[in-house]
């Protein structure tokens, strides 16, 4: 078990050095120098000189990477210009209010999914199974942003009983002291994760129930409900854990396009502005930090795994 | 000795069951009309065919039908009460309380997130209504009683750390844990070794004995049956045809299925210059079953009636029922048909293998250190002499196909050499191997895996004439049209994918193939063990053909002792990766020397009632780990004979006749002088 | 009956398959035959005449630049479809040979190439999609490169992990024994059996991509004028939702999620009829 | 929309504002309250008034550092964008020496929050903080054009208490240099800072305090430094996170009118539309309203507020590259008959109506000068080249051009002759431009589609994409990096904002540094000369009216910048026409 982490968080480590070095070469593929988007237009050109000097912009690419490398290894993400904070602040700043809108998201979606998915499988070719398939595929197939617009229309524009735009205030636990305004976007985010999940869920479950030790239960005397809490739940949610590490990406992605649908202030807003200012250290320090955030993913759910699998505790 | 228990209380009883299967467009009529009775005390053999509805009897007794399962008609009484159309509430307490099941396969029947002991204690616990307390110490008593040691230590381990033997005891332990009245079990053994199968069947047996339940013991296997069942209902196609006390059954059958069954059941006294019987033909499609008798198509007294009205089951005699219009008396005549002989030439051998190692390191990016790898292969050295048979037992996971890969160089040796046809096979590289491949086939446990499902038979049996250059387009389907006419098939197969085919078809299609370089040496890993046993004679009889039709050098591979004794003129005994004894197939089934080699025999069932079995020679069912086998002698954890000097030191073969060898310091008879 | 028939009619008694083949037809036609049939005008824009509610002379209406919105659906379908298409192509031919090349070679250097993989799929696909989208100026061909450069990770990985567990195959032992040499394996046996899980990744990637680029257009990074893909429209149509101009995102975006679940549809059944054809002994 | 069928008439032809400004109205009363929307993404990062390129913004002047620190010289006066005297710190500037030397004298009474008078001394202070700065980093000042101010000032003396001397190095426009350089100084609390920072008197090492104070936003209320001020208001809270800040009614102030409103509170949003859905939520009590939302100021209106609307002071245009050579580029545009051809595909009052563009809201615009400023002519509004896509046809066809309508456009007739096509531009020249407009919002796009749609319609290709606008103008910007100048031919991302005394130095004089498309016309230098530094006062009009027909860049309209507040807010007219310059003087405004 100990070797199985060891090795796992040497993989690890490995990919997020990749992942800094691919990152920071894209995003200085942007090209153009920092110092004209930060000074804007009329700035001059001694002025643009002088500020890419002072903060080593004119440097050789692998000069640069390495101080970043050096910063990075002393936990300095960098410091954006624009917004005259480090990017360490920033991503803290946000990290917060993201990770309650994503969490509760992930939460609800797996606390819907699993019991979902669960029960299409044991009610497979049902109507329910059919109509729960049909919406599921209708969910899974709508890009982030076309539910959200959807929920919109219904329920701020049409009904208008919920608010169009989340909360625009700064505290993190927003969810629970204003929750109507916290409903659609974490509805859209719930709403693809939920239709990914239950999907998988579905016939993960379905490979259980064809497995002999199903029947073996039953033959026990014990109830089908007993069945699946006792038996099948567990087996049938280990791949699910496995594919939520692997959807941490997808999760950043809708969280990203949810956060500017409905002008939530958190990291995805962070991103997207500062991919429209080319605000670089945010956009590299964000995208690494989502990367660590899903390297950790896949590592945690593993680890959930390997703990809760005992076939895989041998190693 | 099986106690006969006569005109016991009627516990269950079966009447005119049907079942039914729904697909999406058809429905399989898995069971029809079947009669079944157990009475208290007795064990009832159900035998038949795959695919005859023996599962699917077993199912619907427990109420457990698959999806789209369901009983169209009939009545299952348990102890009087009516069982069909029973709400689930009810089921439910009667499953694992009253009747019990034990399934086919250990393997994948127990749920490998949770302990051994947390699975065993659930029913007690459900049913008894014990607190966690009790339900653990009856886990126990009953994990101690099924003859695993020390429970309390083996009690928080989960199945993957169990060898399949053990797991079938758990497997028992489970459903025995409420002490039911009925214990249903299908193949209990089916997926284990013959060795553990002996021991798993007696354990079954005395727990029965001792708890006072009925069984009913679903198997194809006529040797399991004749030596454990009380009883025997014969089943074809979803009815019983047959049903009698076994000796009475095994003696005077009148059904000719269960006269044709028997026949080709192989036996350690069949002859070997004898062919095989077989019975022609394949069981009908259930999804469209014919009408009258089912088995008419095959059978050999079918008349007119038989195709046009199904006989009822009936007595013939007090206690013995039979379904049938035109009724046999007794079993058939052995056959005596001279099966294909080659003239024996006593040349160099062919193929031999000197002091082969195979070791698998643990795999992964690293290399690992020496003591993590599986020891498969360590030392064996033989030698095969053209056009005859070798054969090589052993139980599963001894390196049996690990030898025959090597052999074929499927796989590196990592030490020692196989000459085969003068050529060193370490030495031969690129276009020399593939030379020397012509003459060294292989044939595969399981043709479907074999036969690439993406390729019609033609381009199959073309591929080894394409894979090395020989002939036109038009000499090459001469010769495949040669190829079927010799396997038996017709030359409309060539059009066809090898998942139209039934098992022994596709096998015969295998066999195609590796006669098709006109080899020398064909190395077969288990040939028939994946086929029903009508249609196993049917191949070994091939088999032995085609060897005198050409010449033909075989290596058989089996973990059925009878099917290397049919076929091998010499039999090779593996155990954990060593050869422990080599002779002739006479020297090792009536002369054995090895106590390895005489406990596998004396495990094998004999399909003949009243068989006794060897309890001196029961050799416990945990084998060693191929990581770390045990020092000096391998066998010497489970030998019955070990002493001390087992373990230091590691025994030489030993000569016992000429060409007979074993390796062993306490053999069962004495060496001869060298 | 041969195995490709099999999987044909196995596929064709999936109902939801046949549905799905069915909008994929239809909505091709619509895309591409439809501008044949019903004319407008697609270049020109038109401010006087534009976001006019639907109405006789235009069934959905106008948008902000005067274009009629039917057919600029129309228009906006044969170019998001083209990219979901390229891209998929391009993805699954790249990912295809690089799983083939790592799941062959095996070892180290399987090794490498497979943490390549890993590194690549830790980087959340929009965020280094968008990166790299700021960088060019869209076009059909672009956007499938960019879409196909980032998406041929996953086919990489299932190719591989298809060719390993083919590798062990008895065919492939039977034909090694035969001695039948390595290129001749790949191309007889590797290949055709690996074809069926790569087909079914194709329609997986399609749908996909066409989700990707919906999102990037909706993000600002789409085709430009004078073309058009659908999440352009989306986008454009967004700022005009708020004044009720509905037309703009509902007749679109259902479009877009009814092609998306088309191939979707079309994957589930082709895996499974493949899955069938294998399974039936 | 909300207006009324003669508004929508008005704004047809392009009317100066939006909505009419509501009269005073209630009786003044001190105390309250409001709730002030800030630009999504414009929040204040900076605190010295000395404000680095990087934080330069006319949010962060504007309504955030002029209310705690008066400049020497107010602009604007209500709507019209000229010095306002009664808000300004010191008298008019007095020009001695052939415009060589500055006498500036403070008027009386203005005092710094801590009750000591606001002396020349500041003024000096100010002056040599901005020379420190400089002298680390140019991009230290954001409004730095290197060669004018400070670098123009060879001296600044406090002669006495309240009066002060610049010489400078050359003869200026006193207009100019009144306007667009003094309205930059900003007196600051000499004493007070000097001590603050350690006492020592050097400007750099007092500078590098300030500077490093001002870049700790999280310190921005808490630092004592900020609360010595000499506006109406003072710092009351600062949130890092959100950017959410409030202002407090400084009561020592001494100027023309003390604050009323207790309490400003500047709230920030993350996009317009989350701004507006405030608005209409009735929780703002003024804020911006963006063009995109204007068909729904009828229902803002409904909610209880005043909307008013003006175009800023700045022009808006489709930038053109003369230094692109690719496929001849630079020969094409360097034709005026081909920009005057541009320009007649324009189509500004269309494009004004259109509701997928502006909307109603925004002016035709056609000059550098916008109409309210005093110096522009009448013929600002009026185009030189309208809408005409025949006489655009024409003028091609005259210049030897094959007109192919949706197809291509060739030169037939090659040479510099007046019916043919140009010096340098080859027989069978196509037209053929690449037009880069910034992403967001959405009206360049239909501003700049529809341009290429008209161009197309003449044979000439405009391949239109979009660009962050910091992409834009990082990379196709000739002076900014010329490298790049041959890959592109014409963006579009705004406008620029001009000064009160409205002269293009440093953007269309040959050696401006923010000549982004490097538009090159001796006559255009000589005109910037003389408005730079000649003695007649008028001399901008002359160099407006020139560059209106000579086209350095493609007119596009003024989009308006509209406001809403709530009718319960009150003042004085002009106060609140001062708002679409993005100017707030709260001070005189009170809840009714
Ligand atoms: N889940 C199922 N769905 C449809 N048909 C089935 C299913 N399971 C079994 N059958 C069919 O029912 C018939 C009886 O099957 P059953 O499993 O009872 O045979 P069996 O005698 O147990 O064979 P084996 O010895 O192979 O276990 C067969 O024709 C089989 O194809
Ligand atoms: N490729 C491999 N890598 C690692 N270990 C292997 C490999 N192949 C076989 N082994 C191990 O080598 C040992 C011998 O395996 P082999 O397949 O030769 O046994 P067998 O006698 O053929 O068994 P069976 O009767 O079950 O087919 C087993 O412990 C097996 O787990
Ligand atoms: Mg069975
Ligand atoms: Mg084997």
């Amino acid at each position: 078990m100990t070797r199985f982490v060891l090795r796992r968080l040497g993989t690890s480590a490995i990919v997020v050095l990749g992942v800094s070095v691919i990152t920071f070469i894209m995003l200085h593929g942007m090209s153009g120098s920092p110092g004209r988007a930060i000074l804007g237009v009329q700035a001059s050109a001694e002025a643009v000189a002088a500020f890419d000097h002072e903060h080593g912009y004119d440097q050789s690419l692998v000069v640069q990477y390495f101080s970043y490398l050096g910063r990075l290894l002393h936990g300095d993400l960098g410091h954006s210009y624009k917004l005259n904070q480090s990017v360490n602040a920033l991503l803290a700043e946000n990290a917060g209010r993201t990770a309650m809108l994503a969490g509760v998201a992930l939460l609800l979606a797996v606390a819907i999914a699993m019991p979902l998915g669960v029960y299409q499988a044991v009610k497979r070719n049902s109507i329910g199974d059919n109509v729960l398939t049909t919406l599921t595929f209708i969910a899974y197939s709508m890009p982030v942003f076309l539910l959200a617009m959807l929920l919109i229309q219904v329920f701020a524009l049409g009904l208008g009983i919920l608010p169009a735009q989340a909360s625009q205030s700064s505290s993190t636990f927003v969810i629970f002291t204003e929750p109507r305004a916290m409903l659609l976007p974490v509805l859209t985010l719930t709403g693809i994760t939920v239709a990914l999940y239950s999907r998988y869920q579905r016939s993960a479950a379905l490979d259980q129930l064809a497995q002999d030790y199903i029947r073996v239960a039953r033959a026990k005397g014990l109830s089908m409900r007993l069945v699946l809490t006792r038996h099948l739940l567990r087996n049938a949610c280990l791949p699910l854990v496995t594919l939520i590490g692997m959807t941490i990406p997808l999760l950043l992605a809708g969280n990203l396009v949810v956060e500017s649908v409905f002008n939530y202030p958190g990291l995805g807003l962070l991103f997207f502005n500062a991919l429209n200012n080319q605000d670089y250290p945010v956009l590299l320090g964000y995208t690494l930090v989502a990367s660590i955030l899903t390297v950790l993913g896949n590592l945690l759910a593993d680890l959930v795994v390997a703990v809760s699998d005992p076939r895989t505790q041998r190693a | 000795m099986p106690a006969r228990t006569e005109g016991g209380t009627q516990l269950l009883a079966i009447e005119r069951l049907s079942t039914s299967i729904r697909m999406r467009k058809s429905a399989v009529e898995a069971v029809t009309r079947l009669d079944l009775s157990l009475r208290a005390g007795e064990t009832l053999g159900l035998v038949g065919e795959s695919g005859s509805g023996k599962s699917m009897t077993g199912l619907s007794i427990m109420g457990l039908l698959p999806p789209g399962g369901h009983i169209t008609e009939g009545s299952i009484k348990l102890d009087g009460r009516e069982l069909t159309g029973l709400p689930e509430r009810e089921y439910q307490r009667i499953r694992g309380n009253e009747i019990a099941m034990v399934f086919q396969d250990p393997m994948t029947s127990l749920n490998p997130t949770k302990t051994i002991g947390e699975q065993v204690a659930e029913p007690i616990r459900l049913h008894t209504g014990a607190s966690q307390k009790q339900a653990r110490e009856r886990a126990l008593d009953m994990l101690a009683l099924v003859g695993i040691a020390r429970p309390a230590e083996r009690y928080g381990d989960y199945p993957h750390q169990l060898s399949g033997g053990l797991r079938q005891r758990v497997m028992i332990a489970m459903a025995l844990s409420c002490e039911p009245k009925v214990l249903i079990a299908d193949e209990p053994t089916t997926a284990l070794d013959v060795t553990v199968q002996a021991q798993v069947l007696r354990l079954l047996h005395d727990l029965k004995d001792r708890l006072g339940m009925a069984m009913l013991l679903i198997t194809h296997d006529m040797g399991v049956i004749a030596r454990w069942a009380d009883r025997v209902s014969v089943m074809y196609a979803g009815g019983i045809v047959e049903s009698a006390r076994t000796d009475e059954l095994f003696t005077g059958m009148r059904h000719p299925y269960t006269q044709a069954l028997l026949a080709c059941t192989p036996r350690l006294t069949q002859r070997r210059e004898h062919t095989l019987y077989s019975i022609p033909g394949a069981p009908p499609d259930l999804a469209d079953p014919p009408a009258g008798c089912r088995f008419a198509a095959r059978c050999a007294h079918a008349t007119d009636h038989c195709t046009s009205e199904a006989p009822p089951l009936a007595p013939a005699r007090p206690g013995h029922l039979l379904a049938c219009w035109n009724p046999v008396e007794g079993p058939l005549a052995p056959v005596t048909d001279p099966a294909a002989t080659s003239d024996k030439t006593s040349a160099d051998p062919v193929v031999s293998v000197d002091d082969l190692v195979k070791e698998y390191g643990a795999g992964g990016f690293v290399p690992r250190r020496q003591a993590r790898s599986v020891k498969a292969v360590s030392g064996v050295s033989f030698s095969v002499l053209p056009g005859q048979t070798f054969g090589l037992v052993g139980e599963s996971g001894c390196g049996k196909s690990t030898l025959a890969k090597m052999i074929v160089a499927l796989e590196k040796p990592s030490s020692g050499d196989v000459t085969a046809l003068g050529g060193k096979l370490n030495e031969l590289r690129g276009r020399g191997l593939r030379r020397h491949r012509r003459n060294l086939q292989m044939m595969f446990q399981d043709p479907l895996d074999a036969l690439d499902p993406r390729m019609r038979v033609g381009a199959i049996l073309r591929e080894p004439f394409e894979a090395q250059g020989i002939g036109t387009a038009a000499e090459q389907l001469t010769a495949i049209k040669e190829l079927l006419d010799e396997v038996g098939l017709p030359h409309n197969v060539l059009e066809r994918y090898p998942h139209e085919f039934s098992g022994g078809q596709r096998q015969r299609i295998a066999l195609a193939r590796a006669l098709a370089l006109n080899p020398r040496v064909i190395v077969a890993d288990e040939p028939v063990s994946a086929l029903d046993v009508s249609v196993r004679s049917q191949v070994l009889n091939l088999m032995k053909r085609l060897q005198a039709k050409h010449a033909l050098t075989y290596i058989v591979i089996s973990h059925d002792l009878t099917v290397v004794r049919y076929m091998a003129d010499t039999v090779g005994v593996m155990y954990l990766g060593k050869l422990v004894e080599i002779g002739s197939a006479d020297d090792i089934y009536l002369r054995g020397a090895h106590p390895y080699t005489a406990s596998l025999i004396a495990a094998i069932p004999e399909p003949a009632p009243g068989g006794q079995a060897a309890d001196d020679l029961d050799i416990g069912s945990e084998l060693p780990s191929p990581y770390d086998p045990p020092s000096g002698c391998r066998f010497r954890t489970r030998c019955p004979r070990a002493q001390t000097r087992c373990a230091e030191e590691e025994p030489a073969l030993l000569t016992f006749d000429p060409g007979h060898s074993a390796a062993c310091h306490f053999p069962l008879r004495e060496p001869q002088n060298v | 009956m041969s195995g490709w028939r099999l999987a044909v009619r196995s596929f064709a008694q999936n109902r939801l398959a046949v549905v799905g083949v069915g909008i994929i037809v239809l909505l091709g036609l619509f895309c591409f035959v439809g501008p044949h049939l019903y004319l407008t005008e697609q270049i020109a824009v038109d401010p006087v005449s534009s976001l006019l509610p639907p109405d006789g002379e235009h069934p959905l209406g106008t948008d902000a630049q005067g274009f009629d919105v039917l057919g600029r659906i129309m228009k906006g379908g044969q170019a998001s479809l083209q990219i979901g298409l390229f891209a998929a192509l391009i993805a699954t031919a790249f990912g295809t040979l690089y799983g083939t090349v790592a799941g062959l070679a095996g070892g180290i250097v399987d090794g490498i190439m497979m943490r390549v993989v890993d590194t690549m799929l830790s980087i959340p696909f929009l965020f280094i999609v968008l990166i790299a989208a700021t960088r060019f100026s869209s076009s059909v061909l672009s956007l499938s490169l960019i879409l196909g450069a980032f998406s041929w990770l996953a086919p990489a990985r299932l190719v591989r992990a298809e060719v390993l567990s083919l590798r062990s195959r008895g065919f492939v032992a039977a034909a090694t024994v035969m001695g039948a040499t390595k290129p001749r394996i790949i191309a007889r046996h590797l290949i055709p059996n690996a074809l069926g899980v790569v087909i079914v990744n194709i329609t997986f990637q399609v749908a996909d991509a066409i989700i990707a680029v919906s999102l990037l257009g909706f993000l600002g990074f789409g085709l430009n004028y004078p073309n058009v893909e659908w999440g352009t429209q989306l986008s454009d149509g967004v700022s005009h939702l708020f004044e009720g101009a509905w037309w703009l995102i509902y007749p679109v975006g259902g479009c877009l999620v009814l092609i998306v679940m088309a191939f979707n549809f079309v994957g589930d059944a082709l895996r499974d009829s493949i899955d069938v054809r294998l399974r039936r002994r | 929309g909300g207006e009324s069928k003669n508004d929508s008439a008005a704004r047809k032809s392009g009317s100066q504002t939006f909505g009419e400004l509501p009269a005073e109205s209630g009786t003044p009363k001190d105390g309250g309250t409001i709730d002030i929307a800030q630009q999504p993404g414009a929040g204040p990062y900076y605190m010295l008034p000395i404000v680095p390129g990087a934080f330069n913004s006319t949010y962060v002047t504007y309504q955030f550092q002029r209310l705690m620190y008066r400049p020497l010289y107010w602009f604007p006066e209500g709507a019209s964008p000229k010095v306002n005297e009664a808000l300004s710190l010191a008298e008019l500037p007095k020009f001695t020496d052939g415009d060589k030397t500055v006498t500036i004298k403070l008027k009386p009474g203005y005092t710094w929050s801590d009750g000591t008078p606001v002396e020349a001394g500041d003024v000096v202070f100010f002056i040599d903080l901005l020379k420190a700065a400089l002298k680390k980093n140019a991009a230290n000042w954001g409004s730095y054009t290197p060669g004018q101010f400070p670098d123009n000032v060879t001296s600044a003396k406090a002669t006495s208490a309240d009066t002060l001397t610049l010489k400078l190095k050359e003869s200026y426009n006193p207009e100019w240099f009144t306007a667009d350089e003094l309205t930059s100084v900003v007196p600051l609390p000499a004493k007070q800072w000097t001590k603050a920072t350690g006492g020592s008197k050097d400007a750099e090492a007092i500078y590098t305090a300030l500077d490093k104070a001002s870049r700790d936003p999280a310190s921005f209320a808490s630092n004592p430094l900020w609360q010595t001020v000499n506006g109406p208001y003072r710092l009351g809270s600062f949130d890092v996170t959100t950017n959410f800040y409030s202002m407090s009614a400084n009561e020592a102030y001494t100027g023309p009118q003390k604050a009323r409103i207790k309490t400003l509170n500047f709230r920030p949003f993350t996009s317009e539309t989350a701004k507006f859905n405030q608005l209409l939520s009735g929780n703002l009590t003024m804020g911006t309203v963006d063009q995109s939302h204007v068909s729904q100021v009828a229902a803002l209106k409904a909610a209880g507020y005043n909307v008013y609307g003006a175009p800023r002071q700045g022009f808006n245009f489709i930038m053109l590259n003369f230094k692109d050579t690719t496929d001849n580029v630079d020969k094409i545009l360097g034709q005026l008959y081909i920009r005057q051809a541009l320009q007649h595909l324009i189509d500004q009052p269309g494009y004004i109506a259109s509701k997928g563009m502006y909307n109603g809201a925004a002016a035709e615009s056609y000059g550098t000068a916008p109409a309210s400023s005093p110096y522009a002519a009448q013929t600002v509004a009026t185009a030189p080249y309208p809408y005409d896509p025949a006489a655009a046809k024409k003028l091609l066809e005259e210049h030897g051009w094959k007109v192919v309508p949706n197809g291509a456009t060739t030169c037939e007739r090659p040479g510099a002759g007046a019916t043919e096509c140009g010096d340098g531009i080859p027989q069978g020249q196509t037209i053929k431009f690449n037009l880069f407009y910034r992403s967001e919002p959405q009206l360049h796009s239909a501003v700049s589609t529809a341009f290429a749609s008209e161009a197309r319609k003449l044979g000439m290709t405009i391949a239109v994409a979009p660009k962050t606008f910091s992409f834009l103008i990082q990379n196709y910007n000739v002076p900014a990096a010329p490298s790049k100048a041959g890959e592109w031919a014409m963006s579009t991302w705004g406008g620029f904002s001009t000064t009160p005394y409205p002269t293009m130095t440093g953007t269309f004089d040959s050696k401006g540094s923010g000549n982004v498309g490097a538009y090159d016309d001796p006559k255009t230098d000589e005109l910037i000369q003389a408005s730079v530094h000649g003695e007649d006062r008028q001399a901008v009009q002359a160099e407006i009216e020139h560059l209106r027909t000579d086209l350095p860049v493609l007119w596009l309209p003024n989009a308006h910048t509209i406001w809403a507040w709530k009718n319960t807010l009150s003042g004085p007219q002009e106060t609140f026409a001062a708002l679409p310059t993005t100017v707030l003087t709260p001070e005189y405004w009170y809840l009714r």
